[in-house]
C-alpha cells in the first residue's frame, strides 16, 4: 500500500447559502472544509460521520461530479481538480461511483443490460454483440443471471438493484470505487450480500474504495483504514482495528458508545454528549465539537485543532494531550 | 287609436358603428341609430312601404323644382328649421354638405363612399338663406331619389366632419345624447323640432348586441320594443313567433343582392365559356331554399317585382342562361361549355371562393361550392376577415368571390353606376363595357318611366349574360316589433332609408 | 423582505415590457389595419383616402417611433385616442373596467366558495359515490363550452321566467343589479369552480397522505379538525396558486361571457377593438391586464408567504 | 411473561390486509402478542414485513381503504378497542395510547407552532383552558429536554433540528400520560449519537411514567440495548417471540438466526466478526404472492418438504419463547 | 369485524390480474371512469379514423330538398339547414377535432419540451430569457391570444391548430423545465454524469423520457381543452372556417339560429364536444393517477 492512488489535498466545498427574504449571500455552507486523506491501490477507507457533515460531498467532489471550491484531487500522481470536461472523460474510465439508493440511481425506463452497458457504449468500448457479451460478463460477476438484462429496473430486489449499480461502476474497470452509502438503504438480510460482494470484487480485481456509510459496524467489516468526520472536517483518521480499539477523539469516542450492540448483556447505551449537530453555515469556531465535548476546555473555543499524528498513522484533531486527543 | 306621446323605444343594434356620422358609412348599422337625428331636403314617405319617386316628400325643403331643361334642381327651404345646437339652417348648410360630398370643401370627410352619386352635379349655387340649387351636366331625374335617401341627410356647416363622426348634429327629430362603442346609442326628443307635435316618442335606445341569439332571446323576454330592423332571419323569425306569439313580424326584401364577382381579368374566369358555364350551373331556387327556406327572390342586377320597381318580369329573365327552370338542362349545357374549354368529368377545374368571415357571405358560398361541383369544378372556400376583404379583392387575388351588394336606393343610377360603370370604386370586378355604359346615360336622363324600364332591362339581361356579376340571389329578412309599438313602417325595395321615427309611437 | 420586493418588481416590469412589446409587434404583423376596416364598412377602396387617414392616425410613421409613442404614453398614462369612437381610450376603458372586475371578482368567489369545499367532501371521500359523482359534475363542468352554457342559462331563463338576465345598466331593483351579475359569474365561476375543485381536491389528497396527518388522528382529533385545521390549512397553498394563474383565463371566459350577456365589459370590448384593429384599445387594455395578471401573481407569492411559514425566498 | 393483572395491551390474532392495485395481501396475519405495565416490547423484522401496519392497527389509523383490520382483537385496560365506535376509539387515541411515527421530518404539521400541536393533544382530551394546556406544553417539551422550551413552543417545525422534533414528537405523545405508547422506528432516521439520546430519553420517560411500550425497529442492536421481550415478524406473521436474553442468547427461527449473523459487528464490542458476513439468500418476498407454506422456506437453507406444504404453528420452546417453524429444535445445531 | 371472502375478495382486487389482457381489465374495474373515458377517447379517435367508412353521406354535399329534416333513420340525426347530414359531418367533425387536439399538442408539446429542456439544462441567461418568454405568453390570456394570432394570420385549420398550440408552449416548458431540474438531481443522472456522458445525451437519454409521463397527462387534457378552445374561436368568429365540419362553429351557428326550431342542430354537436372532452378528461385524470407512482398501491 506505498502506491497512493487518490490523494486528497485540504479539498473545500462552499455553499452560498441565500437565506432570508433577501435573497443575498447571508452565509456560507461549510459543506466540506478543508479534507485531506490518501486512499492506496486496493485499500478501503471508510468515511463515518453524522448526517450533513459532508460525506457525501467528498465523495461527489472526488469524482469532479461537483467542483470544489478549493484543494486538490490527484488521481495516480495526476492532478484532476482542474481538467476540462473532454480531459476528465479519460479519467472516468478509473473512478466510478456507487450511491445509496439503488432505485434513484437506476433510470426506471431503461432495461438493466442497457444501464451496465451504458458505459460502454459511451466510451465507444464495445458494442453489438461485443457489448451483451461484456455486460452478460458484468451481470455474473455480481452475481446476477443473464437473462435478467431484459428487465426493468423496478422488475428487480433492492439488493439486486444495487447490484446493477455495481456492474455499471465496474464496466469501465475502475481502479477507484467510491460508495456512498451502498448498503444504508437495504434490509439488513440484504445489506449482507452487497457488503460481501464488494469485498469479493476488491479480492478479485484489487479495487481501492472510497466506503462511505453512517453505520459504524459496516464501515468497521469492510475498511482497511477509517476516517471519522464532523462537520467538514476530519476528526480523525486510523487503521481500523487501532480506531475501534482506541479511539483517540472525544466525537469518535461518542460515536462508538452510542452505536446499540447486538448483545443484551453488553454494556448499556450510554449517550456521551447531548445536543445537536451544529448547522455547516457558520460552524461555531474553535474547535467544531466543543459545543457537544465533554472534554471541552476555554482554548478548544478559539484553536481550530488540525490532524496530528499520535502514532501508528493514527491521527486525530484534537487539542487535548497536546494533541493526540483522549486516550481511553 | 290615437298615437300617443311618450316613451322610449328599446331597440337592440346588430353591432358597433364605426362612427355616428352617416355620409362616412355604407351600412345600415349607421343609418338605423342616426337618421332619427338629421333631415333630408326631401325623403321617401316613411310611411309608404315601396320607394318610389311619387312617393318622396319634402323635408327640408319645402318644395323642389326641375328647371333650366331638367339640369337645375332647386330646392326652396323650410323657414327657422334650428339644428340642435340652436343655429338656423341655411342654404349654406346645403351647400357645405354637398360641396364635401363632391370633395370640393375645404373640410374632407375621412371617407366618401357616396361621391358616384353626384358625378353629374356640376355645383351647388345658393340663393339667399332659403333656396339652393344643384346644377347638373346631363338631367338625372333620379337625382332626386338618391337625395330621398337615407343616405343623404343634410349636415351643419358650424360642425367639423370630425364631430360629426362623435356626435352628430343635426335637425331631425331626435337629438343625440351618446353613443358608447359596442355598449349603447342613446337619442332624446328634440323638443323644438320644427314639424309640431312630433316626435311622438321621448327618445330612443340601442343596446349594442352582436350575438344574435342573446339579441332574439332579450327581444323576446320583453328587453326590447323592437327588433333591430331587417335583422331577423327566418329560422330565428318562427324562433320568435314560438315564443312570443304576439310580435308583430315582417318579412320584405331588402334589396341586397348576394352575387359572385368573378376575375375576368385572370384565367380562368377571362374565358367566356367558363363564366358562362358557371352562370349555367346556378341553382337559385335552391340558395332561396336554403338561406331563407323559399323567402327571397330571383332577379338580376334591380330587385325584382313586385317589390322592386326596377326587376325585369319573370319571362324576360327566364330567357338569361342560368335562370331557365331546367336546372338539368342547364348544367348540361354548362359541362359542354366546360369540355369545350378544356375540362371534364376527369379534370376538374379547381378554383378558390373567397368570401367574407360572415355566415350571411360564407353560406351562400358553401352553396355555390356545392353546386359547381356539378359542372366539373372544384371549389375551395377562402375565407377572408374583413379587415383584409377589400385590399385583396382590389389587388384582384381572388377567382371568385361572393359578395353583397346593398342598393340603399332602387334605382338605376345607383346600382348600375356604382357596380359596372368604368373605373367606379364599387365595381370590384372591373367589368368594363363601354357599349353598356352609354346605355347607363341613356336610362339616367330618360324621363318617361315606362320608357326606362325597358331599357333598365335590357341593360340588366346584358349584364347578366356577360356574367360579370352574377346575381344569385335578392334576400329577404325580417323585422319584428311588440304589438304596443304603432307605426312601424318596414321598406320593401331598400333597408336604408325608413328609419326617422318620428312617426312611431307606443300604445302603453 | 425590501430587497425581495424590488427584485420581484424588477421581475415583474421585464415582463410587461416583454409583453408590450410582443403585443406591439403582434398587432403590427396582422394583416389589415383600421384604414381598411374602415374602408370596408364604406365598401370601396381609395388610396389617396387612405394614405390620408394612415397620416392622420399616424400609422404611416416607422414602428420604433409608433412603440415610443405609445409606450411612452402609457407610462403618463396618456393612451392615446381611440382609432374608432376618437375618443381618449382611457376615457373608453375606465368605465369598463368596474364591471369586468367585478365580474371576475364575483366569479373568483363563486369558484373558491363552490370548488375548495367540494373538493376537501370529494377528497375526503376518496372513492366514495359521492366522491366519483363530484368528480362526474366537476369535469362535465369543464366539458361544456361556455358559450354554451351560457346560451343555454339565458334560453332556460326566458323559457321559465320569461326574464333574461343580460347586462342592465340601471337596475331597478336589488334583485336585478344582482341577475345583472351573479348570473354570468355563475357562468364564468361554474368552469373555474369545477378546476378549483379538482386542484383542492388533489392537492387534499396530497395532505392526506401526509404523516403528519396521521399525528393529528393519533391525538384523537376529529375528522372534522384533521381536515380542515390541519389538512386544508397545508393544502390550500396550491389552490391559491392555481385561482392566481386562473385569472389569466377568467379574462378568457369572460371574453365568451360577456359576450353572451351581452355584458360592456372590458373583455369583450377587446375582442371587438382587436377586431377593428383599434391599436391604442387594444395595446392598452392588454397591458393593463397583463398588469393585472402579472400583479395578481404576485400577490399570490405574497399569499403564500404568508400562509406557508416554511417559504425562505430562496428560489 | 409478566402477571396478567399488570397487562396494558393484549392483542389477539390481529389480521389486516390491505386492498391495492397489484393485489390483496395480509399485512399482518394472525398476529398475537401482550404488554405490560412499564414493559418494552420489541417488535423486529425487515421492511415491509408489518411492524407499522400493526402499530398502526393499534391504533387503530390502518388507512382505509386500502387497509382494513379484518380480524383479532385489541385489547387496552379491558377494552376491546376494534369494538369501539369511531368517536370513542378518538377519546381514546392520544390519551390511553399513543404513538410516535419514523419520519420526525414530517409528522409534524409544517403550518402549525410546536407548541400549538402539543396543546391541541392536550385538550383534545382533558378540560383545559388555553393558557394551562400551554403550561402543559412548555413542561413537556422542558421533559424532553428540549432547551429554551418557551421559545421552542412557538417555533414551526422546519425551524427545529431532527432530533428536537422526534423530541417534541415525543413530548406530544406523553403529553396525557398514556399506558401505552407505540414508537415507531423512532430514530431511524437519525443519527447514532442523536438516536442513543432519544432512545434513552424514552426508556427514561417510561420509567417514569410506568407506561407500557412497544418499540418497533429493525435495528438488532436497538432491541438488544432497550427491550425486555422480542417479536420477530416476517412477511407479516410473527414468526418467533422470546425475551431479549432468550432470544439473542438462542433463536430459535432460522431467520432470525440468519438475520442475527448478517450484521457485522463493531470490532470493539467484544462481539467477534467473522471474516465474511453470513448472508440470507433471496429476498424479501412480496407480500402479494406469499408462498403456500413457510414464507421463509425459499431462503432457508434448513428447508425441507413440509415447509412448502404447510405453515408451521406457534410453538412454545420452552420458557415462552416461541418459533414458527417445523425444524426449530435443529436450528441451533445446524446452522 | 366484517368477515372476509379471501378468494373472492383476491379475486376483486385482482391478484390474478398478472399479464397482458387481465392487467387492463383489472385496471379498467379500478378506474372505472378512466376507463370510460379511455372508450370514449378510441371511439372518438377511430370515428376520425374510419370517418370515411362510418359517415353515411358526404359531410358537404348540399341537398336543399332534404334541409332541415328531422332525425330519422335516414338521417340519424337529422339535417342541418343545407341539407347536409348532421351524422355524417359529426363523424367527420371528429377528424377536424383530432386534428386541431393532436395538432397543436405535437406542435406546442414539441416546442414547450425542447424550451424546457434547454431552459432547465442550460441555467443561466438562456434560462432567465425563456422563463421570462414564458412569463409573457402566461400573463396573456390564452383566448386573447388566440385571437390576435387567427386575426394574424387569417382563420384557417392551420392557423387555428398554430394559434392553439402557441399559448401551451409556456405550460409544457415549466413542467419539463421542472422536472429536468428535478431529475437533474437524481443519482441516475449522475450516475451517467460520472461515466462521462455528455450533457446532451444525458439530457435526451435520461432526462426527456423521465418527464414524458406528466406531458403525457398534460396532452390528453389539452386535446380536451383545444375542443374547447376551438369552439370559442369559432362563437367569437375566428374558428375553424367552412367547409370543414367543425363542431365548434357547428354549435355556435346553429345555437344562434336554430335551438328550438331544430333542436337537433345545436344538441348532437354540443355532445359531440362536451363527450370528447369529457372523454379526454376522464382518461387523463385516471392516467394521472395510474402514472403518479405515490398513487401506486
Ligand atoms: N447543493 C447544495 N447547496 C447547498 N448546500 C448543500 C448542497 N449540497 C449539500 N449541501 C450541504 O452540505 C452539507 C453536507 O452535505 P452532504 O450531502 O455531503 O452530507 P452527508 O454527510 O453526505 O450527509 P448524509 O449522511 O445525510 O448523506 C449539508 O449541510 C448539506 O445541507
Ligand atoms: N397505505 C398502504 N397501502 C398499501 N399497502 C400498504 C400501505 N401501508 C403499508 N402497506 C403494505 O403493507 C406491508 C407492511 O408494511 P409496514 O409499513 O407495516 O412495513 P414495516 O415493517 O413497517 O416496514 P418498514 O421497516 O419499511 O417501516 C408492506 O408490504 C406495505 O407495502
Ligand atoms: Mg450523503
Ligand atoms: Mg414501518
Amino acid at each position: 500500500m506505498t502506491e497512493r492512488l487518490l490523494e486528497v489535498t485540504d479539498l473545500k466545498k462552499h455553499y452560498p447559502v441565500r437565506a432570508g427574504v433577501l435573497r443575498r449571500q447571508v452565509g456560507t455552507v461549510h459543506s466540506v472544509d478543508g479534507v485531506s486523506f490518501s486512499l492506496g491501490a486496493g485499500e478501503t477507507l471508510g468515511l463515518v460521520g453524522e448526517s450533513g457533515c459532508g460525506k457525501s460531498t467528498v465523495a461527489r467532489s472526488v469524482l469532479r461530479l461537483i467542483e470544489p471550491t478549493s484543494g486538490q484531487i490527484r488521481l495516480d500522481g495526476e492532478d484532476i481538480t482542474h481538467l476540462s470536461k473532454t480531459a476528465l472523460r479519460r479519467h472516468r474510465r478509473s473512478m466510478q461511483i456507487v450511491f445509496q439508493d439503488p432505485f434513484a440511481s437506476l433510470n426506471p425506463r431503461m432495461i438493466a443490460g442497457d444501464i451496465v452497458g451504458e458505459p460502454l457504449a459511451v466510451h465507444g468500448l464495445a458494442s453489438g454483440k461485443a457489448l451483451e457479451a461484456r455486460v452478460a460478463k458484468l451481470f455474473e460477476q455480481v452475481g446476477l443471471r443473464p437473462d435478467q438484462m431484459r428487465n426493468f429496473p423496478h422488475q428487480f430486489s433492492g439488493g439486486q438493484r444495487q447490484r446493477i449499480c455495481i456492474a455499471r461502476a465496474l464496466a469501465l474497470g475502475p481502479r477507484l470505487i467510491v460508495c456512498d452509502e451502498p448498503v444504508s438503504a437495504l434490509d439488513v438480510s440484504i445489506q449482507a450480500q452487497v457488503i460481501n460482494l464488494l469485498i469479493d470484487l476488491q479480492k478479485q480485481h484489487g479495487f481501492s474504495y472510497l466506503f462511505i456509510a453512517h453505520d459504524l459496524a459496516v464501515v468497521a467489516h469492510i475498511s482497511h483504514r477509517v476516517a471519522v468526520m464532523y462537520l467538514g472536517r476530519i476528526v480523525e483518521i486510523a487503521d481500523k482495528d487501532e480506531l475501534f480499539r482506541n479511539p483517540r477523539h472525544p466525537y469518535t469516542q461518542a460515536l462508538l458508545a452510542s452505536v446499540p450492540i447486538a448483545n443484551p448483556l453488553a454494556k448499556k447505551l450510554a449517550p456521551l454528549v447531548d445536543g445537536d449537530v451544529p448547522s455547516p453555515v457558520n460552524p461555531p469556531p474553535g474547535c467544531a465539537f466543543h459545543t457537544r465535548c465533554r472534554f471541552a476546555m476555554e482554548r478548544c473555543r478559539i484553536e481550530r485543532p488540525v490532524l496530528m499524528d499520535a502514532g501508528d498513522g493514527h491521527q486525530v484533531a484534537c487539542l487535548l494531550n497536546d494533541g493526540t486527543g483522549q486516550s481511553q | 287609436g290615437e298615437p300617443k306621446q311618450g316613451g322610449i323605444l328599446r331597440m337592440y343594434h346588430r353591432d358597433s358603428p364605426g362612427n355616428a356620422s352617416i355620409h362616412e358609412g355604407a351600412t345600415y348599422s349607421l343609418n338605423v341609430p342616426f337618421m332619427p337625428v338629421f333631415n333630408n331636403l326631401v325623403i321617401y314617405k316613411q310611411d309608404e312601404a315601396q320607394n318610389t319617386m311619387e312617393n318622396i316628400v319634402p323635408e327640408l325643403a319645402k318644395s323642389w323644382a326641375w328647371v333650366n331643361d331638367n339640369k337645375t334642381l332647386t330646392f326652396r327651404l323650410r323657414q327657422g328649421v334650428k339644428w340642435h345646437d340652436g343655429k338656423p339652417l341655411t342654404s349654406a348648410d346645403v351647400k357645405c354638405t354637398f360641396d364635401m360630398l363632391m370633395g370640393k370643401s375645404q373640410q374632407k370627410f375621412r371617407q366618401n363612399p357616396r361621391k358616384s352619386w353626384y358625378d353629374q352635379v356640376n355645383d351647388i349655387s345658393t340663393n339667399g338663406d332659403l333656396e339652393v340649387s344643384f346644377n347638373l351636366k346631363r338631367p338625372q331625374p333620379s337625382l332626386l331619389a338618391l337625395l330621398a335617401s337615407g343616405y343623404t341627410p343634410v349636415y351643419p356647416c358650424h360642425v367639423s366632419p370630425g364631430d360629426m363622426r362623435t356626435h352628430p348634429i343635426g335637425t331631425g327629430p331626435f337629438k343625440f345624447v351618446e353613443f358608447k362603442a359596442n355598449e349603447s346609442i342613446k337619442l332624446t326628443r328634440n323638443t323644438d323640432y320644427w314639424r309640431k307635435g312630433r316626435p311622438y316618442l321621448d327618445g330612443i335606445e340601442f343596446t349594442i348586441i352582436p350575438n344574435r341569439s342573446t339579441a332574439i332571446l332579450a327581444f323576446v323576454a320583453g328587453k326590447f320594443d323592437m327588433t333591430f330592423p331587417t335583422e331577423v332571419s327566418i329560422p330565428l323569425l318562427k324562433d320568435v313567433k314560438s315564443q312570443a306569439p304576439n310580435a308583430i313580424c315582417e318579412v320584405e326584401p331588402n334589396n341586397v343582392a348576394t352575387n359572385i364577382i368573378v376575375n375576368s381579368s385572370a384565367p380562368p374566369f377571362d374565358n367566356i365559356d367558363i363564366r358562362k358555364a358557371m352562370a349555367l350551373s346556378l341553382d337559385r331556387k335552391a340558395f332561396i331554399s336554403i338561406m331563407f327556406e323559399g323567402q327571397g327572390d330571383v332577379g338580376g342586377t334591380m330587385l325584382p317585382p313586385p317589390n322592386g320597381l326596377w326587376g325585369m318580369p319573370k319571362e324576360m329573365l327566364e330567357t338569361i342562361p342560368g335562370y331557365g327552370p331546367d336546372i338539368n338542362a342547364n348544367r348540361e349545357e354548362a359541362k359542354k361549355l366546360m369540355q369545350k374549354a378544356g375540362y371534364g368529368p376527369d379534370k376538374h377545374l379547381a378554383v378558390k371562393v373567397s368570401t367574407r368571415n360572415i355566415p350571411v357571405y360564407r353560406d351562400p358560398a358553401v352553396i355555390l361550392i356545392d353546386q359547381l361541383k356539378s359542372i366539373y369544378i372544384d371549389g375551395e372556400l377562402d375565407v377572408v376577415e374583413t379587415a383584409n376583404w377589400f385590399p385583396k379583392i382590389a389587388r384582384k387575388d381572388y377567382m371568385l368571390g361572393l359578395n353583397l351588394t346593398g342598393n340603399a336606393v332602387d334605382d338605376p343610377d345607383q346600382s348600375f353606376y356604382e357596380n359596372y360603370s368604368c373605373g367606379s370604386e364599387r365595381n370590384y370586378t372591373n367589368y368594363c363595357n363601354k357599349e353598356i355604359e352609354k346605355l347607363f346615360d341613356v336610362q339616367s336622363q330618360e324621363t318617361d318611366i315606362a320608357k326606362r324600364k325597358k331599357l333598365v332591362w335590357d341593360i340588366d339581361k346584358k349584364l347578366q349574360e356577360d356574367v360579370a356579376r352574377p346575381i344569385i340571389f335578392h334576400a329577404r329578412t325580417g323585422t319584428c316589433w311588440q304589438p304596443y309599438v304603432k307605426g312601424v313602417t318596414v321598406m320593401t325595395n331598400s333597408s336604408y332609408n325608413g328609419y326617422r321615427y318620428e312617426d312611431l309611437w307606443m300604445d302603453k | 423582505m425590501f430587497a425581495y420586493l424590488v427584485r420581484r418588481l424588477f421581475l415583474m416590469l421585464v415582463t410587461l415590457f416583454g409583453i408590450s412589446v410582443v403585443i406591439f409587434f403582434l398587432l403590427r404583423i396582422v394583416p389589415g389595419n383600421i384604414v381598411d376596416i374602415l374602408f370596408a364598412a364604406a365598401g370601396y377602396v381609395d388610396p389617396a383616402d387612405k394614405a390620408n387617414l394612415e397620416k392622420e392616425l399616424g400609422i404611416d410613421q416607422p414602428l420604433i417611433v409608433q412603440y415610443w409613442h405609445w409606450i411612452s404614453g402609457f407610462l403618463r398614462g396618456d393612451f392615446g385616442y381611440s382609432y374608432v369612437s376618437e375618443k381618449p381610450a382611457l376615457q373608453e376603458i375606465l368605465p369598463r373596467i368596474p364591471i369586468t372586475a367585478r365580474l371576475a371578482g364575483l366569479a373568483l368567489l363563486f369558484s373558491a366558495s363552490i370548488g375548495i369545499p367540494l373538493g376537501v367532501i370529494s377528497a375526503v371521500k376518496q372513492g366514495t359515490r359521492l366522491d366519483y359523482a363530484l368528480r362526474v359534475v366537476s369535469l362535465s363542468g369543464l366539458s361544456l363550452p361556455s358559450f354554451w352554457l351560457g346560451l343555454l342559462i339565458l334560453t332556460a331563463s326566458v323559457a321559465m321566467f320569461g326574464q333574461i338576465p343580460i347586462f342592465n345598466p340601471n337596475p331597478a331593483t336589488w334583485l336585478e343589479a344582482f341577475a345583472t351579475y351573479a348570473v354570468p359569474a355563475a357562468a364564468v365561476g361554474f368552469r373555474s369552480a369545477a378546476l378549483t375543485m379538482r386542484i383542492t381536491r388533489s392537492s387534499m389528497l396530497e395532505v392526506l397522505r401526509q404523516d403528519y396527518i396521521r399525528t393529528a388522528r393519533a391525538k384523537g382529533a376529529s375528522d372534522a379538525a384533521v381536515n380542515y385545521k390541519h389538512a386544508l390549512k397545508n393544502a390550500i397553498l396550491p389552490v391559491i396558486t392555481v385561482i392566481g394563474i386562473e385569472a389569466a383565463f377568467l379574462i378568457g371566459g369572460l371574453i365568451v361571457t360577456e359576450t353572451v350577456f351581452n355584458i360592456p365589459g372590458v373583455a369583450r370590448f377587446l375582442v371587438e377593438a382587436i377586431r377593428w384593429r383599434d391599436y391604442p384599445i387594444v395595446q392598452n387594455l392588454v397591458m393593463l391586464i397583463a398588469v393585472v395578471v402579472v400583479s395578481a401573481n404576485f400577490i399570490v407569492d405574497m399569499l403564500y408567504a404568508v400562509f406557508d411559514p416554511r417559504i425562505r425566498y430562496t428560489d | 411473561m409478566a402477571d396478567t393483572s399488570d397487562l396494558v395491551l393484549d392483542v389477539k390474532n390481529l389480521k389486516t390486509v390491505f386492498f391495492t392495485n397489484s393485489g390483496l395481501f395480509k399485512a399482518v396475519d394472525d398476529v398475537s402478542f401482550t404488554v405490560s405495565r412499564g414493559e418494552t416490547l420489541a417488535i423486529v423484522g425487515e421492511s415491509g414485513c408489518g411492524k407499522s401496519v400493526t402499530a398502526l392497527s393499534l391504533m387503530r389509523l390502518v388507512p382505509d381503504p386500502p387497509g382494513r383490520i379484518v380480524g383479532g382483537t385489541v385489547t387496552l385496560e379491558d377494552t376491546d378497542l376494534l369494538a369501539l365506535s369511531e368517536a370513542e376509539m378518538r377519546k381514546i387515541r392520544g390519551d390511553r395510547i399513543s404513538m410516535i411515527f419514523q419520519e420526525p421530518m414530517t409528522s409534524l404539521n409544517p403550518v402549525m407552532r410546536i407548541g400549538d400541536q402539543i396543546v391541541e393533544a392536550v385538550r383534545l382530551h382533558r378540560n383545559l383552558s388555553s393558557r394551562e394546556a400551554q403550561n402543559i406544553a412548555v413542561e413537556m417539551l422542558r421533559l424532553v429536554r428540549i432547551p429554551e422550551p418557551v421559545r421552542r413552543a412557538r417555533e414551526y417545525p422546519h425551524q427545529l433540528s431532527g432530533g428536537m422534533r422526534q423530541r417534541a414528537m415525543i413530548a406530544m405523545a406523553l403529553a396525557c400520560r398514556p399506558a401505552l405508547l407505540i414508537a415507531d422506528e423512532p430514530t431511524t432516521a437519525l443519527d447514532v449519537t442523536i438516536q442513543a439520546q432519544i432512545l434513552a430519553l424514552i426508556l427514561d420517560l417510561q420509567k417514569e411514567l410506568g407506561t407500557g411500550l412497544v418499540l418497533i425497529t429493525h435495528d438488532l442492536g436497538v432491541v438488544a440495548q432497550t427491550a425486555q421481550r422480542v417479536i420477530v415478524m416476517y412477511a407479516g406473521r410473527k414468526v418467533e417471540e422470546a425475551s431479549v436474553e432468550a432470544l439473542f442468547a438462542a433463536p430459535k427461527h432460522p431467520y432470525t438466526r440468519g438475520l442475527m449473523a448478517s450484521i457485522p459487528a463493531v470490532p470493539a464490542s467484544g462481539v467477534a466478526a467473522p471474516e465474511r458476513l453470513n448472508e440470507i439468500s433471496g429476498t424479501v418476498p412480496s407480500l402479494v404472492r406469499l408462498p403456500k407454506g413457510c414464507a421463509f422456506a425459499p431462503r432457508c437453507t434448513l428447508a425441507i418438504k413440509r415447509c412448502e406444504a404447510e405453515y408451521p404453528p406457534l410453538t412454545d420452546w420452552g420458557g415462552g419463547h416461541l418459533a414458527a417453524c417445523w425444524r426449530a429444535a435443529e436450528v441451533a445445531e445446524v446452522a | 369485524m366484517a368477515a372476509i371472502d379471501f378468494d373472492v375478495e383476491l379475486r376483486r382486487a385482482g391478484a390474478h390480474a398478472t399479464g397482458g389482457w387481465r392487467r387492463v381489465l383489472f385496471l379498467a374495474q379500478r378506474h372505472v371512469l378512466g376507463a370510460a373515458g379511455l372508450v370514449i377517447m378510441i371511439a372518438f379517435v377511430l370515428t376520425a379514423i374510419f370517418a370515411d367508412f362510418i359517415a353515411r353521406y358526404d359531410p358537404l354535399s348540399v341537398d336543399s330538398a332534404h334541409a332541415l329534416l328531422r332525425p330519422s333513420l335516414a338521417h340519424w340525426m337529422g339535417t342541418d339547414s343545407f341539407g347536409r347530414d348532421v351524422f355524417s359531418r359529426i363523424i367527420h367533425g371528429a377528424r377536424i377535432s383530432l386534428a386541431v387536439g393532436i395538432g397543436s399538442t405535437a406542435l406546442g408539446g414539441s416546442i414547450g419540451v425542447i424550451v424546457g429542456l434547454t431552459s432547465g439544462y442550460l441555467s443561466g441567461w438562456v434560462d432567465l430569457v425563456f422563463q421570462r418568454v414564458s412569463d409573457i405568453l402566461q400573463a396573456l390570456p390564452l383566448l386573447v391570444l388566440a385571437l390576435i394570432m387567427t386575426a394574424a394570420l387569417g382563420p384557417s385549420l392551420p392557423n387555428v391548430i398554430l394559434a392553439i398550440a402557441i399559448p401551451l408552449i409556456p405550460t409544457v416548458s415549466r413542467v419539463t423545465r421542472a422536472n429536468t431540474l428535478a431529475l437533474r438531481e437524481q443519482p441516475f443522472v449522475e450516475a451517467a454524469k460520472s461515466i462521462g456522458m455528455s450533457e446532451v445525451r444525458i439530457a435526451l437519454c435520461h432526462v426527456l423520457p423521465n418527464t414524458l409521463a406528466p406531458l403525457i397527462v398534460l396532452a390528453t387534457a389539452q386535446l380536451g381543452s383545444t375542443i374547447l378552445t376551438e369552439a370559442s374561436l369559432s362563437f367569437l368568429g375566428l374558428g375553424i372556417p367552412e367547409p370543414y365540419p367543425s363542431w365548434g362553429r357547428m354549435l355556435s351557428e346553429s345555437s344562434a339560429e336554430y335551438v328550438r326550431t331544430a333542436p337537433w342542430l345545436v344538441i348532437f354537436p354540443g355532445i359531440a364536444i362536451s363527450l370528447a372532452v369529457f372523454g379526454a378528461n376522464l382518461f387523463g385524470d385516471a392516467l394521472r393517477d395510474i402514472l403518479d407512482p405515490r398513487q401506486r398501491g
